[in-house]
């Protein structure tokens, strides 16, 4: 279940597994091309999209405005005619002035034309906090966009998943967003070929344990695993569950490690009210009610507007020691 | 297409719609044929309307009902003068446009019904008809929503260098939002084939043209840009239908967007629900005066391309065509409540958990 | 605690209860005014505004363009100020393309900038389905508001409860969300005088039962009461309780019921996946845990874009069957 | 104020920026105490900037840093017309606007530093400074979103009948953000005394003005709205004194709000994380021979307003004055991880649960 079991071609970083898959989508199929602010010449304010201008010409890598509504509403347009835009939102910060583009026509048009047309457009948005980008620029709205029925949610936490499942939404006939992380970008790991797809749906289990089910999205999965690893020296055990898509959710995988450790937290790096971390725990104790031993924790952004300054940004997000303390909670385990 | 105003419409009286008044020269009259059809669709869109406003009344049609009536040379002029392959995008607004394209108006009052045989299946109703097999992208209800995406059709035309024009018809009110704006500019940066189509019927709701924009030449936003602009009498189809002919010629030959000012007036209140107490009696009056339908009957009259007994059997002509729509819906199904969940999803997943809601199929 | 203990003076409907409000607030304060489309000579899309332009002139009662990302955020701007706008938006619906306006400005500036200004703004609009819509017209955004740090959010079921919350908001130093329910603004009841403020964070028990707790929002509530007396007929006693305010919570008046209930049912106009009820669920699982007999049940609209035809759209939307449903299925007692 | 343009600016190739090659006869100077605060102004910016960038690298600062190195004239001369109770907005490059204001420099580099002496107590850091006494209302860093904003201040002095303006500062390209639009159009139908000031360095990030407007005259937007406009030499600082003058003496008499276009160059990348690669040397070249405090410098000797001795004076009292600031924000502690959850609710509530993030106070 693991990705890693998947066959590994290469290592490479998370943003460079996303460049391959952005090149070989583009190479296979000349209905994808990719849009957004400072995309081209710029190579993309995270550099995801580096060297594709050059490789594929100004018709296929565009440069936009400063108008995320209107070039999200362009993509909207085009995938109704049948081409597959590849939408990059700088930031998920920048996708909240084109959140009714979103909402009430990618997300609708399907449903209610009743299937005359369908919507396969990508909308690529990195997340997340830990630069000191303060209030303004250090969202998470997993939550927002998993709330919504009509879209589809994945938000990968390693190159292989970046790849995999960034060209499976370009596949995909419906409208995805790729939620990806900040704070990923620079990380190494191995990733697939060309037909190595990570399917929307299926989670994977980065760590096995017995004594308590960790569930971590995106930047969290790695919090959770050396929070793991930290536990495993106390002689806690813990299976750190990735869901890697949020809609649609493996809830089987989720439900079937918890029914077995009786125990579970879940660790996101949004904020707690009506958060990821509530649906996902709401789900679980319906799954898993008469098996649990503990109610399960749950690990979140403070509930506050990001700060500014590092050491209160550090103490708003979810470190590895909230999760280790949280485990220890639920397990009555350790110190 | 210059920048500068045709047919001006000076407002608060307009001037009677009759493109002789029309600073330049009128250009040739379309085909005798072309009129013809044009005259029926206008006058099957208000039996349509009209029809639709009664069964509204009956409790046939839930949600809103909004009627074009009195704007029928904007939409009807508008349709004609593009190919049947270019794509079209509207407002919630939009039932003439669909029939103007050749939608079935059974299926399109079956819609209004919420049954299946409506366009959408039962799930757009009023303010969300398509017909893609006939390049009608949607009514939507978002004001200014719609635009960029007929901007992302121009898009696609372009990227796939076919030469389908996309026009996209708003409402003055519509003019206000953001995203009008941000389109205006992509389109004109990059030269994309699309007709911003602004049906100015000087209200937005219950809020007057010159309450809204602080400049009422609605034309002039698309100035700011570059754009080749022109304001048109929208109560005279032919008028409507030049303008749109030269903008869609200038979006096909030479990647050029433009925009198109009509100026019209709506006849009922913004929707079924609206009492209309705002518009004082003597504007509606006016401007009732100068039906388009009866305008274009006129010129046609005029022209001796129909004669009284040919309009007499356009207008029976409508009303049978509305009858029979409305046979049809009445006989249609409602929507299995199986289907709820039915097109959530182009390619849905089985989902494990809670019942058929959760599994779109 | 139930709201109609408190002295209620007249019986009026939910929209005129709403009209009150302002009025009284306007006259008490002249920095309050009114700003949205149609609220001046069209008296407002659901005439909550009739009488007030006439009353207090065009300088206080503003109709806007149909530019909902500029007006709120010049009211975020004014409420800078020192003014108190209540902006309205005609619908939630609409509100989508000023989200921005909401989260980065409205939530973050008295944060951000170390609390040199409040944003003392109210930001009024009526949401929920129920009148054949369809899909970008019927949206219940309680969760994406609530998630927001920053915000105040509230959700009026009464009349008495939509003039008193209104009013507090209106005198509320921060921006406040008042979420109206369209298929409410007929419904008559009793209402304050123009002291009788409801706070924020006091939930309201609608109905006192020892079987099974019911948290229900905003027009959920009366689906909840109906459910409620049927279930009374056979011989199962619930107690329904409406949180009033969403943020802040009060969770000692829900966790006081649900651990002498046992049992819970929560239901919500809105959507499943992020919604509401699972933060309300989770947040219930955690504070009653010990307590809880069943798994809590939940009741939301389908998981799809609201559908025209009247009757898909009953059938997504909850109804007092499916809550009557839910309560059996927790108490396991009834058919 | 026509709706003409003023001291034109060629594109590419502008002139060196000197109001006497103005179309008009240039208006007096201000007076020499004047213009001396604002060349030391000019100075303490360009200083405390430099040395921001360096204590950047040395880690001291974190998040982004926007430099507006090269921008001096156009946020000098802005601030200097205005009246000191005038409210001014700005974006995430504002440092310079806090300065001009007069706020501590010392407060605004603790901010940077993310200190508890900072001017927002460390919650903003270098995007999102405010200094509310000097009615100095932010920097806000979703591009675009700050516009309202300025609106709403200036609805609030008409609203109160007060004669403060508001001008609110913008890049070209937050131009292309709707809401800018929106804003331009309600502020001209409501007569309020704002100004839009467009700082056009030219490049939003790393596309440059032709690559992201379709009309790269910029003005010409607010024209759309029947909004008197004009362009400036953004590198002249009298001219855009002159220019914010005019446009406040009219917000303020006439209640005419209005658009300055300011052409200007940033000689800095982006952020200190841009490595300014898109832009060509010979172009930067070009911008920096125009250095605008070089070219005030060479005004102010020539109207006898200076010597070089005052003027090496001017450059050492900024220097002083930042290394005080650095030393002061080196010396402000930390902000106590206690506050963490203090000022989210002006009137909080206490929470009955999850721990101090959930009870703000
Ligand atoms: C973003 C948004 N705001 C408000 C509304 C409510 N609304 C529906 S139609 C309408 C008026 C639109 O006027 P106009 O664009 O002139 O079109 P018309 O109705 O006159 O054809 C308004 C305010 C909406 N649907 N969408
Ligand atoms: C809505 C939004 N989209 C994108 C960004 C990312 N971004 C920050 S600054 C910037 C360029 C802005 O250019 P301009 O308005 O010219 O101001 P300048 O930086 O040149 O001063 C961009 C794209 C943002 N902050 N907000
Ligand atoms: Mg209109
Ligand atoms: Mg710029």
């Amino acid at each position: 279940m693991s990705t890693e079991a998947a066959p590994a071609r290469t290592t490479v970083s998370y943003r460079e597994a996303l460049t391959q898959a952005l090149r070989e989508e583009m190479e296979r199929d000349p209905a994808v091309f990719i849009m957004g602010e400072d995309v081209g010449q710029y190579e993309g304010a995270f550099k995801v999209t580096r060297g594709l201008l050059r490789e594929f010409g100004e018709s296929r890598v565009i440069d936009t405005p400063i108008s995320e509504a209107g070039f999200v509403g362009l993509g909207v347009g085009a995938a109704m005619a049948g081409l597959r835009p590849v939408v990059e939102l700088m930031t998920v910060n920048f996708a909240i002035v084109a959140a009714d583009q979103i909402v009430n026509n990618a997300a609708k048009i399907h449903y209610m034309f009743g299937g005359q047309v369908s919507v396969p457009l990508v909308l690529r948005m990195p997340g997340g906090a830990g630069h000191q980008l303060a209030s303004q620029h250090s969202h998470s709205l997993e939550a927002w966009f998993t709330h919504i029925p009509g879209l589809k949610v994945c938000a990968p936490a390693t190159p292989y998943d970046a790849k995999g499942l960034l060209k499976t939404a370009i596949r995909d006939d419906d409208p995805v967003v790729v939620l990806e992380s900040e704070g990923l970008y620079a990380k190494k790991g191995p990733v697939g070929g060309p037909d190595d797809l990570v399917p929307l749906g299926r989670a994977a289990v980065r760590r096995e344990g017995g004594d308590c089910t960790v569930v971590a999205v995106s930047r969290m999965v790695w919090v959770a695993l050396s929070a793991a690893e930290e536990l495993a020296g106390q002689g806690i055990e813990c299976e750190v569950i990735d869901p890697r898509s949020l809609r649609p959710l493996d809830m089987e995988t989720l439900a079937t490690s918890v029914r077995r450790t009786g125990r579970a937290v879940i660790v996101e790096e949004g904020w707690p009210e009506c958060g990821l971390g509530a649906n996902l725990a709401a789900r679980i104790y319906e799954e898993c009610f008469d098996f649990l031993d503990a109610p399960i924790g749950r690990v979140s952004a403070a509930d506050v507007p990001m700060p500014y300054a590092k050491n209160l940004e550090q103490s708003a997000l979810p470190q590895p020691r909230d999760v280790a303390a949280a485990v220890r909670a639920v397990t009555g385990k350790g110190a | 297409m210059a920048k500068t105003t045709r047919t001006p419409e000076p407002r608060p009286e307009p001037a009677a719609g009759d493109r002789r008044r029309a600073g330049s020269a009128p250009p040739a009259l379309p085909d005798a044929d072309l009129m013809r059809r044009m005259f029926q669709a206008m006058w099957l869109i208000r039996r349509f309307e009209e029809r639709a406003a009664e069964e509204y009344m009956k409790g046939h049609i839930g949600g809103f009902l909004h009627l074009a009536i009195g704007e029928e040379a904007a939409v009807v002029g508008t349709i004609a003068a593009l190919r049947d392959d270019d794509p079209v995008t509207s407002t919630y607004r939009e039932h003439g446009q669909a029939l103007a394209r050749g939608s079935d108006p059974g299926a399109v009052m079956a819609e209004l019904f919420g049954r299946q045989g409506g366009i959408c299946g039962g799930r757009g109703g009023s303010m969300h008809l398509m017909d893609a097999a006939r390049h009608f992208y949607g009514g939507y209800g978002i004001v200014g929503g719609s635009i960029p995406l007929g901007v992302g059709l121009a898009f696609a035309s372009a990227y796939r260098d076919e030469d389908r024009v996309s026009l996209t018809m708003f409402g003055d009110g519509a003019i206000n939002q953001g995203v009008v704006a941000e389109s205006m500019n992509m389109a004109e940066l990059w030269r994309l084939p699309v007709v911003f189509f602004c049906l100015n019927n000087q209200y937005g709701m219950g809020t007057a043209l010159e309450r809204h924009s602080a400049e009422p030449d609605l034309f002039k936003r698309a100035e700011a840009y570059g754009m080749p602009t022109v304001q048109v009498n929208g109560m005279d189809v032919l008028a409507v239908y030049d303008a749109v002919s030269e903008a869609a010629r200038l979006a096909r030959e030479e990647r050029q967007p433009s925009m198109i000012e009509a100026v019209a007036y709506r006849y009922r209140g913004h929707s079924m629900s609206d009492p209309d107490t705002v518009r004082d009696a003597d504007e509606k009056q006016r401007w009732q005066a100068r039906d388009p339908l009866l305008t274009f009957e006129r010129i046609l009259l005029g022209e001796g391309v129909l004669t009284r007994e040919d309009v007499a059997e356009v207008v029976a002509g409508a009303e049978r065509a509305v009858e029979e729509a409305v046979a049809f819906a009445e006989a249609s199904p409602p929507v299995p409540e199986e289907e709820l969940a039915r097109h959530v999803y182009a390619t849905p997943w089985s989902d494990d958990a809670r019942g058929d809601a959760r599994m779109p199929s």
